[in-house]
């Protein structure tokens, strides 16, 4: 039961939260309610049993990617100039896409609503997890089944770093110069 | 001289058609390198020893029995394919003999002539490869033993015609008129070919003898398929005969040189349809209706055209319209069954027709090639030659005995009567009576009265050369004697080709019993059509001659009607405003509309829907990012319903 | 029992503010925020589904899902930043020299 | 003969064509000799199928089988029979003519030549494959090099009229691929075996159903080629436009790649769809005989006469093709010959003049016989020869055509037979004004007759509309084993048909009488 | 609780872990070898992908799952590997010259080329959704990054900016996808996944079918089939060209190549409701994309508009399915790899720094300035349209095949019609080329030996392939995919 006024508390903060990253004018707010956003997430995943994701959604997600976003947006001065003050050229973007949320918004719902879910059951149950600790659990998992996957995401980073330093590295602007 | 190293000149019959072949490939690849004469003697030669020749072969199947006075020979297959099967061979019989001496004789004395007439011609050579060309077609046309061989002649001949009608071809009224002969020819062909179409379909074979062998058997009288078969010929014989309603290309075809005018468009082509009718004749008689609609047709040409030869002044154009008349008269004795007759007249129409137009060459060519009879008159003194062997002509034509004429004729008219109808004859006579009148106002025109020459040409005015008057002298002669080869009750032609009606051997079409008609019918007859030529002439001599103010006047009185004849009844209007008027507007609007409206438009509006699409379409990409990631989603979404709503 | 469906619906939401948010918004980095809201929506859903399975595969999913959007979000802000220094701006509609 | 001859004749212009590309551009005179060069041997070496042709045979001969692309069935199956042997032959003889003709192109020669050497490639192939997809190949590969060849060197409308031909023909084409691809599987599912190899798919008995949607998609594409009535409108542009060679192969060979096609896979292999087809087919090509003559008549450029000329003319070659008998069949494809040898060369002629004067409307011409005596004579008789004029080759066809035709309808046949008048109409009246009348345009003072060259390329055809004019039988007999065949193939399998269709009706009619009589019992009880 | 870690089986592996140990050496030998290295990097990285495709060829034959499932090696996807394999080596002879006159010319490029090869590698080889989906993420990140690569050129960022956000929305509809199949199945294995669905009731199950329809959308956002295709023709006007030419045929491939695999042998028992989807969507897809093909101005946009009909064609082998329409599929990969390849490398040839001249204007008069590159240009363009007897047909034709074999005979005919709509704009870079006035002087091109080497590869396989396809159609048959 406490589980379920928890949920409703947290899930209506999340979903304030990102209505708010959505409209807010000033993209500096919208990171930090996306912050939010994503740590009432972290929440709702400790509710889920899910300790791990919960602790790295916090750190990783919350702190580092969205640092990131704060920081970039204090790079290039965002706060104060306004993109979306000036008149929209896209008539129909707004009422189309609200109407195509909603009806997003329908769709997952009554599919949710009508799955009966009868996937197979694994061994994990939340006693099971509890026993051995989730971290470990998942340390696990990456290191036995998901040793593959784990490595590719290595190099899917290395591969983004590079990309990333090719694309901000400075010399940019003395080629433009020269 | 009946054979030839060994072998009768019946076989040799392939070289009265190779002589003038070979005339013509030897002026028409060598001619413009020959000098005038060397090609004027080719082209003679050629003919003349296919005249000889004819003569030759001629004699050999008069030795022959009469019943069997046929002769085959095959070449080789001309096309084959399937059950079709079309020989390129020969047939000799009496029909083809009296055609071929006729074609060749005519022909002969026309290339001397024509020697002569042509002789400052640039085209010299051009016009004796046509001329040879054209008696090879002709003699093909009536040798052929079957039908599409005759018809390849049936088409050279018309070839040749178009040549050489158009052989001025400078002049633009020459070119039209070539090809509106061609052309109305081919309306003509048009009904020939679905002829032979039909008559293979029918019989299995185009070969004359076994059609005609077999179709007594195969038709039953007055049948629906003898009935469509004959008048489908007769189209075919209407075009090139010039019947109506195809005549009106022979008028225009006085375009040509006027020796072509006398051999191709008197003599020989012309006569083709009557020639083919009577080869037909078996078929003929299977259908009475069509006879019936032969016989009309060739009457009311033979007057209508008569009407209108009352008021042309043209002397070309006044013979052409009486040759249109008399082959009508050559119809109405085939229509009426006395095919034999068709042929007499055929053959004495050959001679003074070809003589009345050599006689008007030579006045054409005395004149400087004035043709309009009212800048003429009172020749007699100028040409005394011409005017004697134009008048012989002239009275052959009228029918005053004994030249050629009067016995053909009154043998048309009185078979008219006898085995046609009242009405029949009275079409008949009534052109007679015009035929007189109108060939006698062109004599009169001509030859008589005080000249209304130009000073210039005045002076120039002279007989012709020897070239020129000595076919009109054989002519002559032969338009007096002509007559006799069908001396009423002796009549050597009529037992002749006796065996070529009814099939020969079948005699059971009364071919034999022609003439089985009273002798006092027929001098009653005799003298009446003599009657009625001899009222013609006066007719024409008070008017032209002792009252010449005359047909002003009548002019004035009959305005209307004489407009009308005049104008030779519109006609040409007529089909021009009634069939090619149409014809070119409707092709027109083919093209403009059709074609490249509708079809063409059409083809260009998909394209150009294809690009406007693309062009709408382009618009969708309009560069916002926002815009691709709604249509991301819109489709997203649109695929999530779908896939669970609808499908 | 009934719970997990209503994580899942709250994922389902979060989709799609997130999704409406890429569409109406003109910031290039507010909607790379968007993304990364979407993307949480779905990390939602993997570990809600990772519960109601009692297995473990949906959480690993996820923590793949954070490495991509860690390698995406730096990526995508260099992108950015590079587009800023050649054009000084982070409107998105005025980032369409090629359209049509 | 253990000789690949076929595959030599085929290919040995695209052997030329190589060779040339190796050959300096600037060296005209060179790379026209080479072109010619390949096109004589080629012409040599076709000659012997003439005459070595088996003429008592249904068989294919010269037959080479050479499996291909095995995985699909597709097999290098070429051979010929009587149907395709002229058809072959005149191909070589008209690219011989027209790479003659082309002497006096300037421009890119080399491409020029390559072009044609090519599209001679392609146009043989599609007379001799026996295999449906090798022959799409051909059938689509000679699009390429036509295309350039009206493309670079054409008249100014060149781009609207290549591109026109090519998606026409195109369009036409690739609807016949989809129901090739449905008869290969159709032929699997009856016999197992992946097989393009035309003449096992003929042994194949496809349901009347699918017949009417694979005839109609074969109909298209062999239809816009002809061209019928109403797809013919690709047809005057691309002549217009086309380089005098070029309108002599568009004339001369591509349009019977449409008549070919129709009897070498719509008639037997469709057999109960083509005499479904007969009436609309019929009608389109009395159509289009009628239609193409009247709107051939009112042309004012000549190649457009001409072109709207074969409109008409190929009427009589399908009309003949759809009567299935004998005479229709073969004087079809004698019309075929003959149309490529008398419109080819009426193009020649065109093309001569359009050399010296740089116009082709009618309307500057007039009175030319009197400064080109020697090119008006071979004017008339080619001329003559397309009217149909007996004793030159036109006549020969379409009597034949007509005759078959007539045997089956009489009254297709008089309205065909209308053509006959109408086609002297247009010819003449175009000769008149072209040939006739007063020289006065000043321009045409200056005109010359034609040179030795000249003579070289229509003496030929010349003799040839003589030949097949007066003794057609070599070629006729040729080809008489084949149509019999071909004919009682088609005869044999819309027998078949029509007696499973009586089958069915008789069970049909069964078992409505059943229904009944069991109705019948149900109202007695 | 022990940890054991699974044997590494490496040798499945091979081709992945050479290209990417080489890429990261790359890397390494820009930073320090700059001077001595920096213009052979393209010649090494060539030959390390030609060494790359030896050691896969010799993976042909062999089925090898491996690391607990999540990779797969069969023949299916040692054939895709060596299609991008192939692309990728043309791609690399034609940056050699480019990316130096365009003054982009650092290791970072070959070495992202190289991983992005890899995650394609992986997506064609992902035996699991995650392996698929880390391999498309690798390569996308690649590609964002190599689409801006030109960092000083506007249109470049804006290419880049673009398939960033859009590929990153798209992303998360096909992992909602993937999580709403795991949710359903409780699996993210292709194999499992499939015997699940064949167990249990699997059309009636809601989540099944709109987890397909995300993953639809994913997918179709890859290979770019309409209505989400709007990135392409931006992107690639944008993206330096030798990077378009690459994302037009590797990338691509290997979206089918996960495509089919996720759609044939995990959905199959949800056919009846892709198939008719993916039915609508092919028919978009070619449609629009041909019709919008022809009225571009630019060389580039309009072959992104013809790369978005060709994926409506290879979307027909998808739906065709079973064997004939898996090799199908790979036929025609490879057959685009070639033809598309050649054409781009012409539009490289032409191209200048800082003036691209990709207008199709530009072309104008080119086949008697340069004969020989406007034969080659009309090869592609004719391949590309499908006319024998170029690879383009045979690929078509395979394609049609497979689609009326399976019954679709209508979505056949939606294909051949228009494949002939294609031929006019295909055909007007053949008018431009030969039929027009040249607008302006061509300047001397730089034809390097490496962009020659590339063009003779895509030559000899357009007209090679062309004429004699049948060992590669065996291959290919060999190549389907296993249930």
């Amino acid at each position: 039961m406490l589980e379920g006024l928890l949920f409703i508390i947290m899930g209506l903060i999340t979903i304030v939260c990102a209505l708010c990253v959505v409209f807010q004018k000033n993209p500096i707010y919208s990171a930090i309610f996306l912050i939010q956003t994503m740590v009432s997430l972290a929440v709702l995943y400790v509710l889920l049993h899910a300790q791990f994701i919960a602790a790295i959604q916090v750190m990783v997600y919350a702190g580092a990617i969205m640092v990131l976003f704060v920081f970039v947006i204090m790079l290039l001065d965002l706060s104060k100039t306004d993109v979306e003050a000036g008149r929209d050229n896209l008539l129909f973007q707004k009422p189309s896409a609200v109407i195509l949320g909603f009806i997003l918004v329908v769709m997952i719902g009554i599919v949710t609503l009508k799955t009966v879910f009868q996937g197979t059951k694994g061994e994990y149950t939340p006693e099971s997890i509890s026993q051995i600790g989730n971290t470990q659990l998942v340390g696990k998992m990456l290191f036995t089944k998901y040793v593959f996957p784990f490595e590719i995401a290595s190099i899917l980073l290395f591969a983004a770093i590079i990309g990333a330093i090719v694309l901000a590295k400075k010399q940019i602007i003395e080629d433009k110069k020269v | 001289m009946p054979y030839f190293f060994g072998c009768s000149y019946l076989d040799l019959i392939g070289y009265v058609l190779l002589f003038p072949l070979a005339g013509t490939i030897i002026n028409g690849l060598l001619g413009k390198k020959l000098s005038k004469f060397v090609v004027g003697i080719i082209g003679c030669t050629a003919i003349g020893i296919s005249f000889i020749l004819s003569f030759f072969v001629f004699i050999d199947l008069l030795k022959l029995d009469p019943e069997h006075r046929v002769f085959e020979i095959d070449y080789f297959t001309w096309i084959g394919s399937g059950s079709f099967e079309a020989i390129a061979g020969l047939q000799v019989d009496p029909l083809s003999v009296v055609m071929i001496l006729v074609v060749t004789g005519v022909g002969f004395l026309i290339h001397v002539y024509s020697i002569g007439y042509m002789h400052d011609d640039d085209g010299f050579y051009r016009y004796f490869t046509y001329l040879n060309l054209f008696t090879f077609s002709m003699l093909l046309l009536v040798l052929a033993n079957n039908f599409l061989l005759m018809f390849i002649g049936w088409e050279g001949v018309g070839l040749c015609s178009y040549l050489l009608i158009g052989f001025w071809f400078e002049k633009k009224s020459a070119s039209t008129a070539g090809m509106k002969a061609f052309i109305v020819n081919r309306v003509g062909d048009f009904g020939f070919i679905l002829a032979i179409m039909l008559i293979f379909v029918t019989f299995k074979t185009i070969d004359f003898t076994e059609v005609f062998h077999a179709a007594p058997e195969h038709l039953q009288m007055g049948s629906f398929v003898a009935i469509m078969i004959t008048l489908l010929l007769f189209v075919g014989a209407v075009g090139k005969s010039a019947q109506i309603p195809l005549y009106t290309w022979l008028p225009d075809a006085m375009e040509g040189p006027t020796p072509v005018s006398a051999l191709i468009h008197a003599a020989t082509m012309v006569t083709a349809g009557v020639y083919m009718v009577v080869r037909c004749n078996v078929l003929y008689t299977l259908a009475p209706f069509s006879l019936t609609v032969v016989a009309v047709i060739g009457g009311v040409t033979a007057l209508f055209a008569a009407t209108i030869g009352l008021a042309q002044n043209d002397i070309k154009r006044v013979l052409a319209y009486s040759t249109v008349s008399q082959i009508g008269y050559m119809f109405l004795a085939c229509g009426v069954g006395a095919y034999i007759t068709g042929i007499f007249h055929l053959v004495t129409h050959a001679f003074f027709k070809a003589l009345l137009f050599l006689g008007s060459g030579s006045v054409i060519h005395g004149l400087g090639g004035e043709q309009d009879m009212r800048k003429m008159g009172g020749l007699k003194k100028y040409m005394p030659t011409t005017y004697t062997t134009f008048l012989i002509g002239t009275l052959a034509i009228a029918g005053i005995p004994p030249f050629a004429g009067f016995f053909s004729k009154d043998e048309v008219l009185l078979d008219a009567f006898s085995k046609g109808s009242l009405f029949l004859w009275a079409l008949g006579a009534f052109a007679a009576l015009l035929t007189a009148f109108y060939m006698f106002r062109l004599l009169f025109m001509t030859f008589y009265g005080k000249s209304n020459m130009s000073k210039h040409v005045e002076e120039h005015v002279h007989e012709s050369p020897m070239s020129i008057l000595i076919p009109l002298l054989v002519l002559a002669l032969l338009s007096i004697l002509g007559g006799f080869i069908g001396f009423p009750t002796a009549s050597a032609i009529n037992s002749f080709l006796a065996p070529v009606i009814g099939g020969g051997h079948h005699g059971m079409i009364d071919g034999g019993d022609l003439h089985h008609v009273s002798n006092s019918l027929m001098f009653s007859m005799m003298g009446i059509s003599t009657g009625i030529a001899v009222a013609g002439i006066l007719l024409a001599y008070l008017m032209y001659v002792k009252q010449p103010d005359l047909p002003a006047k009548l002019v004035g009185k009959f305005k209307l009607i004489y407009t009308i004849i005049y104008n030779k009844y519109y006609v040409d209007e007529i089909y021009d405003a009634t069939i090619v008027k149409p014809t070119v507007k409707t092709s027109f609007i083919l093209w403009k509309i059709v074609d490249v409206k509708i079809i063409d438009g059409f083809v260009n509006a998909i394209a150009r829907i294809v690009e406007l699409k693309g062009e709408v379409l382009k618009l969708f990409q309009t560069g916002y990012v926002r815009n691709y990631a709604l249509s991301i989603l819109l489709g997203g979404v649109i695929i999530i319903v779908c896939s669970l709503v609808l499908l | 029992m009934i719970l997990f469906t209503w994580y899942l619906i709250l994922s389902g939401v979060l989709f799609s503010i997130g999704a409406v948010g890429v569409l109406i918004r003109r910031n290039a980095i507010v909607i790379f925020m968007c993304i990364e809201l979407m993307l949480n929506s779905v990390n939602l859903a993997f570990v809600t589904f990772s519960r109601q399975l009692n297995s473990m595969d949906g959480q690993i999913f996820v923590f793949f899902i954070m490495t991509v959007a860690a390698a995406e979000a730096a990526v995508g802000l260099a992108i950015i930043i590079a587009i800023y220094r050649n054009k000084a701006t982070v409107n998105v509609d005025d980032i369409n020299l090629m359209k049509w | 003969m253990n000789l690949p001859i076929l595959t030599i004749i085929t290919f040995l212009p695209l052997f030329g064509a190589i060779w040339l590309l190796f050959v300096n551009g600037e060296n005209q005179e060179k790379i026209k000799r080479i072109a010619l060069v390949i096109a004589i041997g080629d012409f040599i070496i076709s000659l012997p199928l003439f005459f070595k042709f088996k003429l008592n045979t249904s068989e294919f001969q010269f037959i080479e089988n050479v499996s291909w692309i095995k995985e699909f069935g597709i097999s290098y199956h070429v051979g010929i029979d009587g149907i395709s042997l002229f058809l072959f032959l005149l191909t070589s003889f008209l690219t011989l003519i027209c790479i003659l003709a082309s002497w006096n192109v300037k421009d890119r020669i080399k491409e020029y030549m390559i072009a044609m050497l090519i599209l001679e490639t392609g146009m043989l192939g599609v007379f001799i494959s026996l295999d449906l997809f090798l022959f799409y190949v051909f059938w689509e590969l000679m699009l390429i090099p036509m295309y350039l060849l009206i493309g670079v060197w054409g008249g100014p409308r060149r781009i609207y009229a290549t591109i026109k031909f090519f998606i026409f023909t195109m369009a036409g084409s690739v609807l016949m691929l989809v129901a090739i691809i449905v008869i290969y599987f159709m032929n699997y599912e009856a016999t197992g075996e992946y097989t393009f190899d035309l003449l096992k798919i003929y042994n194949l008995d496809i349901p009347m159903g699918a017949q009417f949607w694979l005839f109609l998609a074969f109909f298209f594409a062999f239809a816009i080629k002809v061209p019928m009535f109403p797809f013919h409108t690709w047809l005057p542009d691309a002549h217009v436009e086309a380089p005098t060679a070029g309108s002599v192969i568009l004339a001369g060979v591509l349009l019977k790649m449409g008549t070919y096609g129709f009897v070498r896979f719509s008639l037997p292999l469709f057999p109960y769809a083509s005499h479904q087809f007969v009436p609309l087919i019929a009608w389109l090509a009395i159509a289009g005989i009628i239609y193409g003559a009247l709107v051939a008549m009112v042309q004012e450029d000549l190649k457009k006469l001409v072109a709207y000329s074969s409109v008409s003319h190929l009427g009589f070659v399908m009309l003949g093709i759809f009567v299935f008998n004998i005479q229709g069949m073969e004087g079809s494809i004698l019309q075929m010959i003959n149309h490529g040898l008398s419109t080819g060369a009426l193009f020649l002629l065109v093309g001569m003049i359009y050399e010296r004067r740089h116009t082709r409307l009618i309307a500057d011409f007039g009175g030319l016989t009197k400064k080109m005596p020697m090119f008006a004579i071979f004017f008339l008789i080619i001329t003559l020869s397309s009217i149909g004029l007996p004793g030159l080759n036109g006549f020969v066809g379409e009597f034949l055509v007509l005759v078959g035709v007539f045997k089956t309808n009489v009254l297709y046949a008089v309205l065909a037979t209308t053509g006959v008048i109408l086609s002297a109409c247009y010819m003449l009246w175009m000769f008149q004004r072209v040939m006739f009348n007063k020289l006065t345009n000043p321009e045409n003072k200056k005109l010359k007759d034609i040179n030795m060259r000249e003579w070289a390329l229509l003496l030929p055809i010349t003799i040839l509309v003589f030949w097949i004019g007066i003794y057609p039988k070599p070629i006729i007999s040729r080809m008489d084993v084949s149509v019999n065949h071909l004919l009682t193939q088609v005869d044999e399998k819309y027998k078949i048909t029509l007696n499973k269709l009586k089958i069915e009706d008789e069970e049909a009619a069964y078992a409505i009488k059943e229904d009944e009589s069991t109705e019948h019992t149900i109202e007695v009880d | 609780m022990e940890i054991v870690i699974p044997p590494f089986d490496l040798k499945s592996i091979s081709p992945i872990l050479i290209i990417t140990i080489s890429a990261m050496l790359i890397l390494v030998a820009d930073v320090f070898f700059r001077k001595t290295f920096r213009d052979s990097l393209g010649y090494i990285s060539f030959l390390i992908v030609v060494l790359t495709a030896m050691v896969a060829c010799t993976q042909m034959g062999k089925t090898v799952y491996s690391f607990s499932d999540m990779f797969v090696v069969d023949n299916f996807s040692v054939f895709f590997n060596l299609i991008f394999l192939v692309s990728t080596a043309i791609v690399i002879l034609l940056s050699v010259s480019y990316i130096k006159q365009e003054g982009i010319n650092y290791g970072e490029y070959y070495t992202l080329i190289l991983f992005a090869t890899m995650g394609m590698m992986l997506m064609a080889g992902g035996a699991d959704l995650l392996t698929i989906f880390l391999g498309l993420e690798i390569m996308s990140i690649s590609l964002y990054v190599l689409a801006g690569f030109r960092r000083d050129c506007v249109r470049s960022n804006e290419a880049s900016l673009k398939y960033f956000l859009l590929g990153a929305f798209a992303t998360c509809f096909l992992l909602y996808g993937i999580a709403m199949l795991y949710g359903t199945t409780g699996t993210t294995n292709i194999k499992e996944i499939a015997s699940f669905l064949a167990n249990n009731p699997s059309l009636s199950n809601p989540m099944i079918v709109t987890g397909t329809s995300l993953l639809i959308i994913g997918f179709g956002f890859k290979v770019a089939c309409v209505p989400f295709h709007k990135w392409t023709p931006d992107v690639y006007e944008g993206a330096p060209t030798a990077i378009t030419a690459f994302m037009s045929v590797g990338p691509k491939a290997a979206a089918f190549a996960a495509f089919t695999r996720v759609f044939l042998v995990a959905l199959p028992d949800v056919e009846q409701k892709w198939s008719i989807i993916l039915w609508v969507l092919a028919v978009l897809t070619m449609t629009v994309g041909n019709l919008v093909a022809i009225v571009q101005k630019n060389i580039k946009r309009m072959l992104a508009y013809s790369s978005i009909a060709h994926a409506g064609y290879a979307l027909m082998a998808i739906i065709a399915g079973g064997d004939f329409g898996s090799s199908s599929l790979l036929f025609y990969m490879l057959a685009y790899t070639f033809m598309n390849l050649g054409a781009f490398a012409v539009v490289i040839v032409l191209g200048r720094k800082g003036k691209e001249n990709a207008n199709i204007e530009d072309y104008s008069g080119l086949g008697f300035k340069h004969p020989l590159l406007a034969v080659t240009m009309c090869i592609f363009m004719f391949s590309l349209a499908g006319i024998p007897p170029f690879v383009g047909f045979i690929g078509k034709f395979y394609i049609f095949s497979a689609a009326i074999k399976n019954g679709f005979i209508i979505l056949a005919i939606i294909g051949v019609v228009n494949s002939v709509i294609s031929v006019y704009y295909y055909l007007r870079v053949t008018v431009v080329m030969y039929m027009k006035k040249p607008v302006r002087e061509f300047a001397p091109l730089s034809l390097s030996p490496f962009v020659i080497l590339a063009l003779i590869i895509t030559l000899w396989g357009t007209i090679h392939l062309g004429i004699f396809p049948a060992r590669l159609i065996d291959l290919a048959q060999k190549s389907t995919l296993l249930y």
